[in-house]
């Protein structure tokens, strides 16, 4: 057991999967003797060399098409995306190209690609770089999407997808990077792509991903004082989505709420919405509700609070649930 | 080898990190050395009166002084971030000083002096920076875009701009700011392709300041940038980003040759990030303190002021009186600043569209009815 | 009154737009000469010259961007993306700075700009070719989008997005572009912004947009003889939803199937399907359906009609959404 | 006017729609003269012996006879659609047979002469354009990747592969293929920065057909392409791309120089498509016909016929035999293009993922039992 911020896990997870496997290659903007902005590949490049962790120039384009070659002659790329307002000039490169060859060779070209994005907003920052765009790949056949929520969920998540055959994109819940927790580097942890309830409840079942974790697991907190049993549900994995331990849950509760950073529309929370209401539907006391970010262009700091869903928020679509 | 030449040893070194002295440059600009000495170059000509090199000088001077105030305001908490413009002030002031009152301008996000010299008000800038708007600006009205953040995006825009200047026929031109790293961007490269293509009235002025970020000019290119420009068929050339007048002089050159229709040019103006990316970013992770000291012997200030004085041209009574206005300004900057009123939440369903879509409006509803009922229930 | 084939009534529509507005200029890869690969910018270039109808460099982020200073300056391009699988390379102008340059400007900016794309499979075509990518678009705060399923909506539409001041993302059912229909070119035609129905109808409500409302209107012709009775709405637009006369509709018949052609995961059907099922949760007999293309990459042309919803996947559905 | 030279006139022009005639190309890498007369070039030597020759001829003969063939069978429906090499045969081949066992090629989707070199069985490419697969063969065992449709996509990808290569340490190199239209692509411009800033071990093989399906290469560039690539700090070279043995020659020098560690290079091939784009397009709209005309005399596999004959290298038997071996691949093609099964339809959710997920598994058994109850329908 250690205590760790979210950032460090991530720091530590890369450092075991290169200890692990010499084929892993780092690749972005500044991860180099910065570090990374955010300081995820810190000390890095010192301890594996420059052909191991790459300073890239400056085009998203350029990082994920050589990875594409690199993943053709063997080698399993990280890519660090700086922030997620800077995937779309790699977006050409993602949907038609890593998204598509394992398909395409009939998987001959397996592409063994992380793609790691620190996403969400809560950060006080300019333009671009608050934005949650998992949507844009979860809706991407040919990619599989995780999104992790705490420290040991980065750590151990972070090797799975590194390990992982298929290309695998990588939300880091950048406001939480700071958070601290106890991790166990000993345990085996749970599938990659597994969701996992992280508290137990009765009367409704609140799902979330990424940094909307503990914004819900603090709602259920708040809701219990109502006496209100709020069961949470972290999605870990948004393509494929495994809505296994949703589906037993919502078949007690008959109630279902998801709350996500990212615009409702066509969010995540529309898809799960579906697909609960589909295998749900004469078990569902209301229908599944969202709690997302407006459908408006990400604001100016100065109003991100008031864009987010926060717990009060997630609490009124909660008792609107409630009622129906 | 004539067929297959290898370029790399026909052209001057890039300095790079830690690299202690600038090389000889033959291509390089320079109209007024780091000592102050004003040069003639054989294509660029400068007639420039002792008001204008004053003016310039003020602009100089003030734009660092509002720089100084924002990095401060930052630091005391009241802006989200500051990109600081610390040591490319002669470049911004050259090039905004270079515009005419037709011409547009397309920033990235550094341009604080472009924006100075285009009439926008400092604390128009500042409140992007401190999260209430995303740039306070008229863009029409003052032909300066907003900050561009995603690096590069605002090449194409600037030569899409240039195709509406040629349709309309009128007597103006496009002026793109990019920085050293955004020359790797597929963006940047399409619009030199375009700018080429259809001969379009658009000069591409890109600052070196030798880092994105932390990743030094070699990373992105192992030639001068200028000589990018040559293999899409249009000119290239290299200015000292520190000497005001020579910037100046080699942009109007570049617009009049736009507007005349002969079509793009690319300026790399080759000078130094004297400051941190911004804000948030810490150099001393990448870079050697040496690199700093050397560029400051060729502070794009300290030499027009060295000309100045030595030349008679100014006293130390117009230096204290640009030194109180900096004071003033920096008063009014910090002062803005305080009283900015935050922005209504509000704001933010109102601008998605130029429609308003019902979807929107009955989320705006239902936002003020969410607040609404925090404001009953707290009563 | 006069008979025209898709394709034809938008190069109809086109030439009504550079008439009525000498500021639109129609950019794109071969659309001069050649008239576009699906001549649907045919005989523009002769008549309107090389400044309004520009046949660009090969390259859509040049496009794009260059569409944007132009918009700046006071025009309004027409961009034609050549098929629906290459519309990514732009993809960071078109989600960066298109949909976001109103709202960072507080409107000083407006970005009329149309983007068209023919998008869908069914026409034999190799890799790339038969994408449907609208849900990427639809989740993009700041863009609107409408698809197109009929002549006369062609006409009219084309020139109605052309004319909205903000950037239209237009989808033309490339497989429709040989249909034939009678289009009145003096009606003044329906909002754009509006579904409609097309087929009355009290058991069930059938939705489709593009190419698959064809397919719809012959699924419930089908299914009439079944003694099933299927009302189909054409959506028209993705982007705002105008779900007014579906809920109208799904009121009455209590049950709801959503078809298209786009991989079903966070398809249109999603957000239908959840926001249906919010506003009519009390009306609803039964679950609302999907029917979209499989979450598999788009296979190569000989399985393309085991991929696309056909007559009989719709009615399957249908049938499945009956049995509730 | 050194700072700012007009590049434009220094360069020789490029032909284009409608151009009756090329112009004197000094820099043009030529071996064998459209008259078939073997000539010398200062920095390509290039020694080969008869039998090579021979087979070189073999080559171009049997991939446009394959050329043919598929343009026939797509004309009888046979295949989707079909995009033809027809005149780039001698740049295709050139550079094909250039290649090492080791080294890795990334075509477009018109390189069947590439492929044919690199032992692809025409049926795999077949396969693609009747839309059985996405390309049949083994890309990693034949060192041929898959056809890519996305415009300059693969060009990142060969830079990417050649930094493996790299990191392997092995003796190969990666050759990207790309049309003139795909210059325009940011990403190919991209790759050529990546392929600089990090010497990789690749080279750019750019076949300048003069057209981007209707498009003449004038609106991609003013200057003639391998001068692009000087401004990213590697050479550019033009050699004849209907001249096999000048293509072999510089495509080798090329490869040698990367594979020893010397960085890139970019190749402009100067050719023409004489057919059209694709059995889909119509270049009648677009191109007149003189200026094919004009090309047919510069037919790629003509001057090598004319060469071997004059010289006495090859007799009428052999041509003949080449000729009888063409129709027996014609006849294979077609046999085996009428014989190819249709895919099952479960193939679709085959591979999408290397681990398949439970949401592709549970419809890939709705798919079967779906198409179980129609066959239980129809019984
Ligand atoms: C597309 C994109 N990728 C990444 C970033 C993050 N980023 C912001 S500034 C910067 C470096 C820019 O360097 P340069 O172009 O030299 O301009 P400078 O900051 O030195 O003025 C990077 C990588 C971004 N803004 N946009
Ligand atoms: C990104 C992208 N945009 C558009 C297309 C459609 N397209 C297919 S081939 C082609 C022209 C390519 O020209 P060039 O690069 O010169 O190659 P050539 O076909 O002449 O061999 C176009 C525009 C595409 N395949 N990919
Ligand atoms: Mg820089
Ligand atoms: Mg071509």
């Amino acid at each position: 057991m250690t205590t760790l911020t979210l950032g460090k896990a991530l720091n530590n997870g890369l450092r075991k999967a290169m200890e692990d496997d010499p084929k892993v290659v780092l690749m972005g903007e500044d991860i180099g003797k910065l570090g990374g902005v955010f300081r995820i590949t810190d000390g890095l490049q010192k301890d594996f060399g420059e052909a191991r962790v790459v300073d890239t120039p400056l085009a998203e384009a350029g990082i994920l098409g050589t990875a594409v070659g690199l993943a053709m002659r063997g080698y399993r790329p990280v890519c660090e995306i700086q922030f997620d307002g800077f995937v779309f000039p790699a977006y050409n490169q993602i949907v038609t190209q890593v998204a598509k060859i394992h398909a395409r060779s009939r998987g001959r070209l397996p592409m063994p690609i992380t793609i790691r994005i620190p996403f969400g907003g809560g950060i006080g920052a300019v333009e671009h770089h608050s934005e949650s765009p998992e949507a844009y790949f979860a809706h991407t056949t040919g990619l599989k999407v995780v999104a992790v929520s705490n420290p040991a969920d980065a750590y151990w998540m972070l090797q799975q997808a590194i390990a992982c055959p298929d290309p695998v994109v990588f939300f880091e819940p950048k406001r939480r990077y700071w958070d601290k927790a106890e991790v166990d580097l000993d345990v085996s942890p749970p599938p990659l792509f597994s969701s996992r309830v992280v508290r137990a409840g009765d009367d409704l079942t609140l799902l979330a991903y990424g940094p909307m974790v503990k914004t819900a697991l603090q709602a259920a907190q708040a809701a219990e004082s109502d006496g209100q049993s709020i069961e949470v549900i972290d999605l870990r994995t948004l393509s494929p989505l495994d809505l296994g331990p949703v589906e037993e849950s919502v078949r007690r509760t008959g109630r279902c709420v998801v709350v996500h950073e990212a615009q409702t529309n066509l969010g995540l929370g529309a898809e799960i919405a579906a697909r609960v209401t589909e295998s749900c539907f004469h078990s569902l006391e209301a229908p599944v509700l969202r709690v997302g970010g407006y459908d408006v262009t990400y604001p100016p700091s100065k109003l991100e609070e008031e864009y987010l869903p926060d717990l009060d928020r997630v609490l009124h679509v909660v008792d609107r649930a409630m009622g129906f | 080898m004539t067929a297959v030449p290898d370029v790399r040893e026909m052209v001057d070194p890039v300095p790079g990190a830690g690299a202690p002295h600038l090389p000889a440059q033959p291509d390089l600009v320079q109209l007024l050395t780091p000592e102050g000495e004003r040069v003639e170059h054989p294509d660029y000509a400068l007639e420039i009166g002792d008001d204008e090199l004053r003016a310039l000088y003020r602009d100089l001077a003030l734009v660092r002084r509002w720089d100084v105030e924002a990095t401060a305001l930052q630091r005391q908490g009241e802006l989200g971030i500051w990109a600081s413009l610390l040591g490319q002030e002669a470049a911004q002031i050259g090039a905004g000083r270079a515009l005419g009152a037709d011409d547009m301008a397309f920033p990235t996000y550094r341009e604080h002096g472009v924006a100075w010299a285009r009439g926008v008000d400092p604390l128009h800038v500042i409140s992007l920076f401190r999260g209430n708007d995303l740039g306070g600006w008229d863009p029409v009205q003052l032909g300066f875009n907003l900050y561009t953040v995603v690096i590069g995006a605002q090449c194409l825009h600037a030569t899409g701009y240039a195709m509406g200047i040629q349709r309309d026929g009128a007597d103006a031109a496009a002026l793109a700011f990019l920085g050293d790293g955004a020359t790797s961007q597929g963006e940047v490269n399409e619009a030199l392709i375009w700018a080429s293509t259809f001969d379009a009235p658009v000069v591409f002025f890109c600052q070196n300041n030798q880092y994105a970020i932390s990743v030094p000019i070699e990373r992105q290119s192992k030639v001068p940038l200028f000589q990018r420009a040559a293999g899409f068929g249009f000119p290239g050339v290299r200015v000292d980003g520190n000497d005001v007048l020579a910037v100046l002089a080699v942009t109007r050159a570049a617009l009049a040759r736009a507007r005349e229709g002969s079509g793009p040019t690319f300026i790399e103006a080759f000078t130094y990030r004297m400051g941190a990316h911004t804000t948030s970013d810490d150099p001393t992770r990448y870079r050697l303190a040496g690199e700093l000291e050397e560029w400051k012997l060729r502070d794009p200030i300290a030499r027009v002021k060295a000309y100045l004085s030595r030349s008679g041209k100014a006293d130390a009574a117009f230096f204290d009186a640009v030194d109180a206005e900096g004071d003033e300004l920096a008063v009014r900057i910090r002062k803005g600043t305080l009283e900015m009123p935050d922005p209504a939440g509000t704001e933010m369903f109102d601008h998605v569209y130029a429609e308003q879509t019902e979807e929107i409006a009955a989320q705006r509803a239902d936002f003020l009815s969410y607040h609404a009922g925090f404001e009953g229930a707290e009563q």
